[in-house]
């Protein structure tokens, strides 16, 4: 019997009763009889498992993210519209010093920098020591790196690793 | 008020109208191959919104369904199409 | 529209957000069509994504749960799935445009994508 | 709206039949493409057009001519299938005939001047 | 036992299904796919048997007045799909199902390895085949309709190569323009009748107002298009030699067939349709003229061919041609003959593939087919638990070789020529005697004047035209000395050659039975109200 | 001993005589002589019993009564007299044969075919259903083309073979019209029926096309002019064959045809015209021809055609008399004609030449041989105390009366005379320059008599001549005044068979004939032979070369027909498709008024714009679709996202859910495909701009706009038309009470046309399969076989299907999310599965996500890696979606239902609660299954179109994935 891997399952267990919009005895029963069939069918597709720790620290993650989403979206708005006060964006890559390696991780600062307008994810170094991103206004450079590891690395760091 | 709540969703469905033509036009002028799949990519996800405009309008769940299916795998056409740019082929060995 | 019967908390709150992602699809959607480089048009439509596709799945929960009479969340997983996969379609085409500008470069791609057609 | 969605069929058809009527694979199986579109819409449009009322039965009590027709539907959704599997069939067809005759022409060679 | 017979409707279609499912089981086991196969086929013509006989009204506690009707999943026509067999339809069965296991048996010396499925395409065919034979419902014969080209895209493209994938493609495309066609006929008769029903349709025409009815058969007359392709009509056909020839001989044979199944439903839709006083009701004088103009097509095409095969595949357009000229004449009398001559030209055309097939390799000693082959290797289907073989190793070859091998060949190729030509004592000749004399002798009716003799001059023509093409096809193949080798022959191969033929000479001795029972399936074709009404009547106790 | 065995018997000789092997020639000719002598012994056996009280034998069999056809034999005087001839004559050819033919040819194949033939032609005479007569007609026709194509390694005999078949049985054809029309006007097919309704036959308006029908089929038999020419090039066959086919049989089939048909036919100026006019040119044209030929068979073929040309002109005098005369003369020529024809064999035989320039002086070496074709050519020449005297006296006595006008009173009779002086020079030619003067000792063998068996058939006919020449009355007598009795009946006139009638204006025409013969022979011809014998107008008379050309012709002919009436241009076709369905679909609609009450809706803004993409999207494609692929595919994709955003518009969930997730796979399909297609350059830009192109796309763009438009008519129309309810009401009342589902739509999938969904997914296994079968032998094109030029430059190519673990680089975070996607989807499908009787969804959408999920892990982290992993068996997941759908229907019978009926059944579990459970749902599963099944099979056999290629590049240059492959091999 190999290992279930549990918060997996309960996700999918979730996201079965999510789906049905019902929690009876019998829906439970059939989501959990899914899940575990279905996790075990493709146990050897997911050869690495991550390791969480601090699951209560994606609470003000969360929170943060959707904080800069709106944020973000303000900002995108104003360059495409032109109202960026006669200051022509800057747009272009930057490189971000990355301490994170998880692959887990990796995935979940992906999401986050795509879900905020105006940076997205251009890939990490081979070495996987820096993250580049890009983005519509480069603004105060070494400033938005430091906040953004501030913000979402370390917190992600303390999750995955 | 519902009224106005019509009419915010007639605004609604008709700027997700505009944006599809914008993406079109996207789609159109190009000039490269991945804008073109961008301006693809854009006139999912604006579908997907009128979908769930639809299904606001018409109060029936059914209509949560495609939106589902399109923010579940409607990025599959995009990576595909990204990944047969960047890699000649969308499934490799 | 059949939206007659719906509860002023409804209406009002929906009103608002269905007006929100107009607004910003539409101008997610001038960004894809204005700004001036491949990588800087990426993030118009990513304003769709986020808060366009929030706005629009909080009204949408907002009227179906007025038409259940209890909280309809399942729309909550529509934002999870979009915010999941959008990164993944994100990536590849910023490489796929990485690595088409490199060839460009040196100068055997044709911009219409039929180099390897 | 019928305008619309006529008019909306009568462009996919004709695009589609354009196409089919050119000489390289691909635009054939581009024109089939646009062509099932097409008919599945028309197939569709027999049914009449009914907004926001989908042929579900649920609380709300409906007179059944209050419901879209759901035969065209049902209809439809087999032409669907049918036309997925066929595009299917037809691309790997026109793979091989690519790769064994050495054009993508339809007729299996080029025409003489 | 009863009980069991009220199913015996659905058998035709479920036995192949079920089988040609099964099959993707066995993998490489091709005894056990072998054994499914022909037991498969077995069991259609003991149904067909069976329906054929209870048609007869032999069983009056069943079925009367010669129709069966099977309500699929309980549901009353015009809701549910019903499933109607009068004795046209029995007829077809059982010819499709003779056909079949001839071809299958020939498949087996050799064709059947050549690609994996082969004998799952097979059921499938056989199941759309039977399924369009059928089915009372206007889109459930679409359906089938797709499942018997599913089937044959991937017959014909079974064993690949250059020829085949050419053909295949104008095949395949063709088809698929033909099946919107079909859908865009159906969807306009539902779209002014409200129904897809066949027989419920035959009262609905008749309620149309008269704008309504235009739109009607407008439809009808895109649905008669796409029968027409199906059928081999000129100028729908161009395709058709073609395919023919590129297709392996066994799959040839059942070609023949599909052809039928167009004239088929440009019948049974027809008769409906006339049932329905509709003006577009296909079998007119249009029929007759669209007919002539292919009997003038595969004529002169027959005449321009040198290669044996596309004298057969002409053979084959010939015969829809003329069966359409016949129809289009509307004389009753006529229909009975047609079907005979329908019945023995699928027999003859399939049976002329199989000895043609066999023919062909007195000039080349290794199959023909067997040279274009992709030179890679066979890929790692490591999913697919598949160990690539070569098909084409001489150790393929199996089966009792039969001795006097060319007086075998020469024999079959002249009873074949025969056949196709109506030349005596065949069952060619018969059929073509009984259109002409039923022709002649209705000749004088009002309308039909010069069309009569129209007929006649083409059954003549096309005799003549087929005699000197076959003479040429078969000098330049048996009687040419230069690099012939003597093929060695098995016994399952030319025994379904033979067996076909034989057949054919059974249904000349006889014809006197047979006659009887095509003249009454001709009756009941032409008054469609006994139809109309075992159909209807499946509505009363249903919910 | 009855008629039928008569028939049967030759038959079943030429079966047997088909299975003995190929050098039995005893064994072959004893077998032969053996039927021949039953045969010959039965017919004189029965003809005794024919009296004047009795003058029909008859025996009837039903075949087909419908359609008029039984199998009626019939012997009378006249087919009994021929059933004789053809007997006897076959037992001489027989014993003639067994001697003629050569060891080391198969002898049981000729002997087999000549039985045949004799069944045949026993058949035709003794037909007393016309039906039956025209079937043993063209069987002597098929029958004759086998014999003549005995040697068929010989050029010559193939082509004779084919023009005397193709003649005849064209001629057949004609006959088998003509009799079934004669037959409608007689009242049926039986002879006695047509024989008796002469007066009505001859009265009717279709009277001239039926004669002309007959007489087709005859006069081609006969080898009359202008039909003529396949008899001497049917010299190619053995001479046997020609003694006994081209003399005394099947040649006279067509004149006994005409005098079996007399009284039904007879009596009109058309018969006298036409038969006069035919006989007299081929009598005459035979008889001149003769004279000019080299070949000693030719000789006597044309001389054939000459004869029964003088049989024709007597049958078309329309005198009983004539009658006779011709009835008469068909038995004395075959007499005669095949005796020399065998003589013309032994000369042949053991000459080893039929040439007669090199022939002469035989009589030393063959004495008995010459003798005999002596007495045969003087019969030939019409010398008295012969037979042929006496046919030809009464010949030239009905000359004299048979015109009405002065022209004619003394034209027959003079070209009567000419033809016979023609006549009597040809014999003598024939008999003189073989037999008599001057040997040319070229020969290849040296001559000498053949062997008694060779000779006593013609030896014996010879004795026949002699007999009836110098006894007629006592023996030909009888059997003469039976034959023409049973064919005039009543009508039968009186007739003296003397030898010596006085000194009458025929005995003098015969010594016109004669002297004026010699004098031509011995005088002008042998003067001037070398110059005659170069007659230009001797090739149009042959005839062979206007046949190969005429055949030559008809191929080119037909292949310029060919190209003009069809194509084998796929747009063509397509186009010729398109044209017809405009033309067809309008036909009804022209002149029709349009329906009254159509009303326009208000357009939502939206869905206009929508529709405004989409159209945008389309003409994108069809613009872009030649050069620039990827761009339409796109395009193409965009036009059904909207498609798919109508359908959910006018409320119809289940196919816009449908069709989004067909269009996902569908991108990726095609995009899979594109990677073999290597790239288009515009290298025929220039093509596209000349005039022709640009006429040919303007027409296109017509048809293609006419089509558009005419669509777009349609479906508005109809839309406003108010809708009939038929199906619609059933199933919205029925669905939930009747099928327990909420989701009409998907009732109608699964339950109420559930028939339709199985099919459907039978469709998408077939096409599966066909796709895998294609694949296994796909053969990339040249182009596009090595490594996309992405991977070939990217040096992070290893990254991707690293062994253990995740892929590296830019395919990290993908692989990463695309793993966590397949259980999800795995969820989502069966939800999709679940609901789908009730809300949107069901088994085909289930499966469709599903198998994406599956296509994403291949996507994200490739073949290799994923198939060392996971095993999809997409063959299983067909098989058992589609038994699954089978079983569910077949469970019906079990509750005694018709199949696809549902069966439901409550279960209750413990702690759980109640479990509804359906067949219903298991046919969703069937059809979730051969989804999953069919779309993973087909997208990845495309896939795996690369790992082939990887394959071979692997091996070429021991790159990193080596290490990978044994790994799969040794799991497989
Ligand atoms: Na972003
Ligand atoms: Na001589």
């Amino acid at each position: 019997m190999r290992q279930v891997p549990l918060y997996l399952t309960l996700a999918l267990v979730g996201l079965w009763l999510l789906l049905n919009a019902e929690l009876s005895v019998l829906s439970i029963a059939s989501g959990v009889l899914l899940a575990l069939l279905l996790v075990l069918a493709i146990a050897r597709l997911r050869p690495v498992r991550p390791r969480l720790r601090h699951v209560h620290l994606a609470i003000p993650l969360l929170a943060t993210l959707l904080v800069d989403i709106v944020l973000s979206n303000l900002a995108v708005a104003r360059v495409v519209l032109g109202l960026t006060r006669n200051r022509q964006a800057r747009s272009g890559f930057i490189d971000i010093p990355l301490e994170l390696s998880d692959p887990h991780g990796l995935a979940v600062l992906a999401v986050i920098v795509t879900a905020t307008p105006g940076t997205s994810w251009a890939g990490v170094a081979p070495d996987g020591r820096v993250l580049r991103l890009h983005m519509l206004d480069i603004r105060n450079e070494d400033e938005w790196i430091r906040s953004f590891k501030q913000r979402y690395e370390r917190r992600l760091l303390r999750i995955f690793q | 008020m519902s009224a106005v709540f019509g009419y915010a969703l007639w605004f609604a469905q008709a700027c997700i109208a505009i944006a599809m033509l914008n993406a079109m036009i996207r789609l159109f002028i190009g000039p490269a191959a991945q804008d073109r799949v961008l301006a693809f990519d854009s006139l999912y996800m604006n579908g997907m919104l009128l979908l769930l405009t639809l299904g606001i309008s018409s109060m029936s769940t059914a209509y949560f369904d495609m939106a589902l299916l399109i923010a579940l795998f409607g990025f599959v056409g995009t990576v595909a199409l990204a990944r047969f740019l960047l890699r000649g082929e969308v499934i490799e060995p | 529209m059949t939206t007659a019967v719906l509860p002023l908390w409804v209406t009002i709150p929906g009103t608002v957000l269905l007006a929100l992602a107009g607004v910003t699809t539409l101008i997610g959607s001038l960004g894809l069509l204005r700004l001036r480089d491949f990588f800087s048009r990426m993030h118009g439509p990513s304003m769709t994504n986020t808060v366009a596709a929030g706005a629009t799945l909080l009204a949408s929960m907002l009227v179906s749960s007025a038409v259940a009479g209890r909280p309809i969340i399942h729309e909550l997983l529509i934002a999870l799935f979009v915010s999941v996969s959008a990164p993944l379609a994100a990536i590849m085409l910023v490489q796929a445009a990485l690595y088409r500008n490199k060839a460009r470069h040196s100068g055997d791609v044709t911009t219409d994508g039929s180099s390897s057609t | 709206m019928e305008l619309v969605l006529a008019l909306a069929i009568g462009v996919l058809t004709a695009c589609g039949v354009w196409l089919i009527l050119r000489p390289r694979t691909f635009q054939v199986i581009m024109g089939l493409v646009l062509l099932s579109y097409g008919v599945n819409l028309f197939i569709f449009a027999m049914g009449r057009l009914v907004t926001d009322r989908p042929p579900i039965l649920d609380a709300r009590p409906l007179e059944a001519a209050q419901y879209a027709d759901p035969v065209p539907q049902a209809l439809v959704l087999t032409a669907i299938v049918i036309s997925f599997a066929t595009t299917a069939l037809f691309l790997v067809l026109l793979m091989a005939a690519r790769g064994l005759t050495g054009t993508d022409h339809v007729d299996g060679k080029e025409p003489d001047s | 036992m009863i009980a069991l017979l009220q199913h015996m409707l659905i058998v035709p279609i479920l036995a192949p299904l079920l089988v040609g499912a099964m099959q993707l089981f066995l993998g490489e086991r091709r005894g056990a796919r072998i054994v499914c196969s022909l037991a498969s086929v077995l069991v259609q013509a003991a149904a067909a048997l069976t329906l054929l006989y209870m048609t007869t009204d032999a069983m009056p506690d069943i079925w009367t007045e010669g129709v069966g009707v099977y309500t699929i999943g309980s549901w009353p026509a015009p809701f549910g799909i019903v499933l109607v067999v009068d004795r046209l339809s029995a007829l077809m069965l059982l010819l499709t199902s003779l056909v079949a296991l001839a071809s299958l048996v020939y498949s087996l010396a050799y064709w059947d390895r050549v690609a994996p499925a082969f004998h799952s395409l097979f059921q499938f065919l056989l199941m759309g085949l039977n399924g369009a034979f059928l089915t009372g419902d206007l889109f459930n014969l679409f359906v089938f309709f797709e499942v018997l080209l599913a089937s044959s895209y991937g017959l014909l493209l079974h064993g690949s190569g250059v020829g085949r994938v050419k053909a295949s493609l104008h095949y395949v495309t063709v088809n698929l323009l033909a099946s919107f066609l079909f859908l865009i006929g159906v969807a306009m008769i539902y779209g002014m009748t409200g129904t897809l029903n066949m027989a419920d349709l035959a009262g609905r025409i008749m309620l149309l107002a008269p704008h309504d009815r235009a739109l009607f058969e407008s439809g009808a007359a895109i649905l008669g298009v796409a029968f027409l392709i199906k059928a081999g009509a000129w100028p729908l056909n161009f395709w058709l030699p073609t395919t023919y020839v590129a297709a392996s001989s066994p799959i040839g044979a059942v070609f023949s067939l599909l052809t039928k199944v167009g004239v088929y439903a440009v019948l049974r839709v027809g008769t409906v349709l006339a049932a329905g006083n509709a003006e577009t009701s296909f079998i007119d004088l249009g029929l007759f003229y669209g007919g002539a103009a292919t009997v003038a097509y595969a004529v002169v095409g027959m005449l321009a061919s040198r290669q044996l095969g596309r004298i057969i595949s002409y053979c084959v357009v010939t015969s829809t041609g003329l069966l359409f000229m016949a129809l289009g004449l509307r004389i009753d009398a006529l229909t009975g003959p047609v079907i005979l001559y329908l019945v023995s030209s699928v027999l003859a055309t399939s049976a002329f593939f199989m000895v043609n097939g066999l023919a062909q390799r007195t000039r080349t000693h290794r199959i023909r087919e067997a040279a274009d082959v992709a030179p890679l290797p066979d890929i790692t289907y490591a999913g697919f638990d598949i160990t690539p073989q070569d098909p084409l190793s001489p150790k393929d070859e199996v089966g009792i070789a039969i001795p006097a091998a060319m007086a075998f060949l020469g024999l079959a190729f002249i009873c074949c020529a025969l056949l196709v030509a109506g030349l005596p004592p065949l069952s060619g000749f018969i059929a073509k005697f009984a259109l002409l004399s039923t022709a002649v002798g209705h000749s004088a009716d009002a309308g039909i004047g010069w069309h009569a003799w129209g007929l006649c001059a083409a059954l003549i023509t096309t005799g003549v035209a087929t005699m000197i093409a076959l003479t040429r096809g078969g000098l330049r193949l048996f009687w040419t000395s230069q690099g012939r080798t003597t093929p060695r022959l098995r016994i399952i191969e030319a025994g379904p050659a033979a067996f076909l033929i034989l057949l054919s000479m059974a249904l000349t001795a006889g014809i006197a039975p047979v006659m009887t029972y095509l003249n009454s399936a001709a009756r009941s074709l032409h008054s469609p109200d006994v139809y109309i009404r075992v159909v209807n009547g499946t509505r009363e106790g249903a919910p | 001993m009855s008629l039928s065995l008569i028939v049967i018997l030759p038959f079943a000789g030429a079966l047997i005589a088909a299975f003995l092997p190929a050098h039995a020639r005893n064994a072959a000719s004893w077998l032969s002589g053996l039927v021949t002598i039953v045969c010959t012994a039965a017919v004189v056996r029965l003809y005794p019993s024919l009296t004047a009280a009795e003058p029909v034998l008859r025996e009837r069999l039903s075949w087909a009564p419908q359609l008029g056809l039984e199998l009626y034999l019939r012997m009378d005087g006249y087919a009994g007299l021929f059933a004789l001839l053809v007997a006897f004559m076959g037992l001489l050819v027989v014993l003639y044969a067994r001697y003629y033919m050569s060891p080391q040819d198969p002898v049981p194949r000729f002997f087999s075919f000549l039985l045949a033939f004799m069944g045949a032609m026993l058949g035709t005479v003794l037909s007393g259903n016309l039906i039956q007569l025209v079937i043993f007609w063209e069987l002597t026709s098929l029958t004759s083309f086998m014999l003549i194509a005995y040697w068929y390694h010989r050029a010559d005999a193939r082509r004779g073979a084919r023009m005397a078949l193709i003649v005849t049985a064209t001629g057949g054809m004609c006959l088998l019209l003509g009799i079934v029309w004669l037959g409608s006007i007689a009242g049926g097919f039986d002879l006695d029926t047509v024989l008796a309704s002469g007066a009505t036959i001859r009265a009717h308006e279709h009277y001239p096309v039926v004669l002309m029908l007959i007489l087709l089929g005859a006069l081609t038999k006969s080898a009359q002019v202008p039909f003529h020419f396949w008899l001497p090039n049917a010299m190619a066959a053995p001479t046997p064959v020609s003694a006994y086919l081209h003399s005394a049989t099947m040649v006279k089939a067509g004149v006994f045809l005409l005098a079996r048909l007399w009284p039904a036919l007879a009596g009109t100026a058309e018969w006298f015209w036409i038969l006069c006019t035919l006989g007299l040119a081929s009598l005459l044209l035979g008889a001149v021809a003769a004279l000019f030929q080299r070949d000693l068979k030719a000789v006597l073929a044309y001389s054939t055609i000459s004869h029964l040309g003088l049989i024709t002109l007597l049958l078309g005098m329309n005198s009983p008399l004539a009658l006779v005369a011709a009835v008469f003369h068909m038995m004395n020529h075959a007499t005669f004609k095949a005796s020399l024809f065998m003589a013309a064999g032994i000369v042949d035989h053991e000459t080893g030449t039929r040439d007669m320039r090199r022939l002469g002086g035989l009589s030393q070496a063959m004495p008995i041989t010459a003798g005999v074709a002596l007495v045969a050519c003087a019969a030939m020449a019409g010398v008295p105390l012969l037979n042929g005297f006496l046919s030809k006296e009464m010949f030239f006595a009905e000359t004299i009366f048979a015109g009405e006008g002065p022209l004619i009173r003394i034209a027959l009779p003079a070209i009567a005379t000419l033809a016979s002086v023609f006549s009597v020079a040809y014999s003598a030619r024939f008999v003189h320059s073989v037999f008599f003067g001057r040997a040319t000792g070229d020969l290849p063998r040296a001559p000498h008599e053949p062997t008694r068996g060779m000779l006593a058939p013609s030896a014996l006919l010879v004795f026949a001549c002699l007999l009836v020449g110098i006894l007629p009355e006592q023996t030909i007598g009888p059997v003469l005044r039976l034959a023409v009795a049973s064919i005039l009946g009543a009508a039968t006139p009186e007739f003296s068979l003397k030898i010596w009638h006085g000194f009458t204006t025929p005995v003098l025409m015969s010594v016109l004939a004669l002297a004026g013969g010699s004098f031509v022979y011995a005088v002008l011809f042998r003067r001037s032979a070398r110059a005659m014998a170069a007659a230009p107008w001797r090739a149009p008379l042959d005839g062979r070369r206007a046949f190969d050309v005429t055949m030559v012709m008809i191929v080119r002919v037909c292949e310029r027909l060919t190209r003009a009436i069809s194509s084998r241009r796929l747009q063509v076709q397509l186009l010729l498709i398109v044209v017809v369905t405009l033309a067809t679909a309008a036909a009804p609609l022209l002149g029709a008024s349009l329906p009254p009450g159509l009303a326009l809706t208000r357009v939502a803004s939206a869905f206009a714009l929508l529709w405004l993409v989409g159209a945008a999207c389309a003409i994108g494609a069809a613009t872009q679709a030649k050069y620039h692929r990827l761009a339409a595919l796109i395009m193409v994709g965009g036009a059904g996202l909207v498609t798919c955003l109508t359908f959910a518009w006018f409320s119809a969930p289940d196919l816009a859910l449908t069709q989004i997730s067909v269009e996902v796979v569908t991108t990726v399909l095609l995009l899979l495909g594109l990677r073999w297609m290597p790239r288009r350059t515009k290298v025929d830009e220039l093509r596209r701009k000349s005039l022709r192109a640009r006429a040919r796309r303007a027409r296109d763009l017509l048809v293609a706009v006419v089509a558009g438009a005419g669509v777009t008519g349609l479906a508005l129309v109809i839309m406003l038309r108010p809708p009939v309810e038929v199906l619609k009401p059933f199933f919205l009342e029925h669905a939930l009470p009747d099928a327990g589902g909420h989701n009409v739509v998907n009732v109608i999938l699964v339950d109420f046309r559930g028939f339709d969904t199985f099919g459907e997914i039978t469709v998408l296994s077939i096409v599966a399969l066909t796709v895998y079968a294609l694949l296994r032998r796909f053969r990339p094109a040249a182009e596009s076989r090595g490594l996309p030029r992405a991977q070939r430059e990217d040096e992070a190519r290893a990254a991707l299907a690293s062994g253990e673990g995740l892929p590296g680089g830019y395919s990290l975070i993908p692989a990463v999310v695309g793993r966590m996607l397949m259980p999800v989807a795995g969820i989502v499908s069966v939800y999709f599965l679940l609901r789908g009787h009730n809300a949107p969804g069901g088994g085909f959408v289930g499966g469709l996500v599903m198998a994406t999920g599956i296509i994403v892990q291949y996507m994200t982290s490739g073949v290799l890696w994923v198939e060392s992993r996971l095993r999809v068996h997409p063959h299983y997941w067909i098989a058992l979606g589609l038994l699954a759908a089978g079983v569910a229907g077949i469970t019906a019978w079990f509750v005694a239902a018709p199949f696809l009926t549902s069966v439901e059944r409550d279960l209750t579990l413990p702690l759980l609660g109640s479990l509804h459970l359906s067949t219903v749902l298991l046919f969703d599963l069937g059809v979730y299954m051969v989804v999953v099944g069919a779309t993973v099979l087909m997208l990845i056999a495309i896939a795996h179109q690369s790992l082939r290629q990887s394959r071979k590049s692997s091996s070429a240059d021991e790159r990193a994935e080596i290490g990978v492959m044994p790994a799969i091999e040794a799991d497989r």
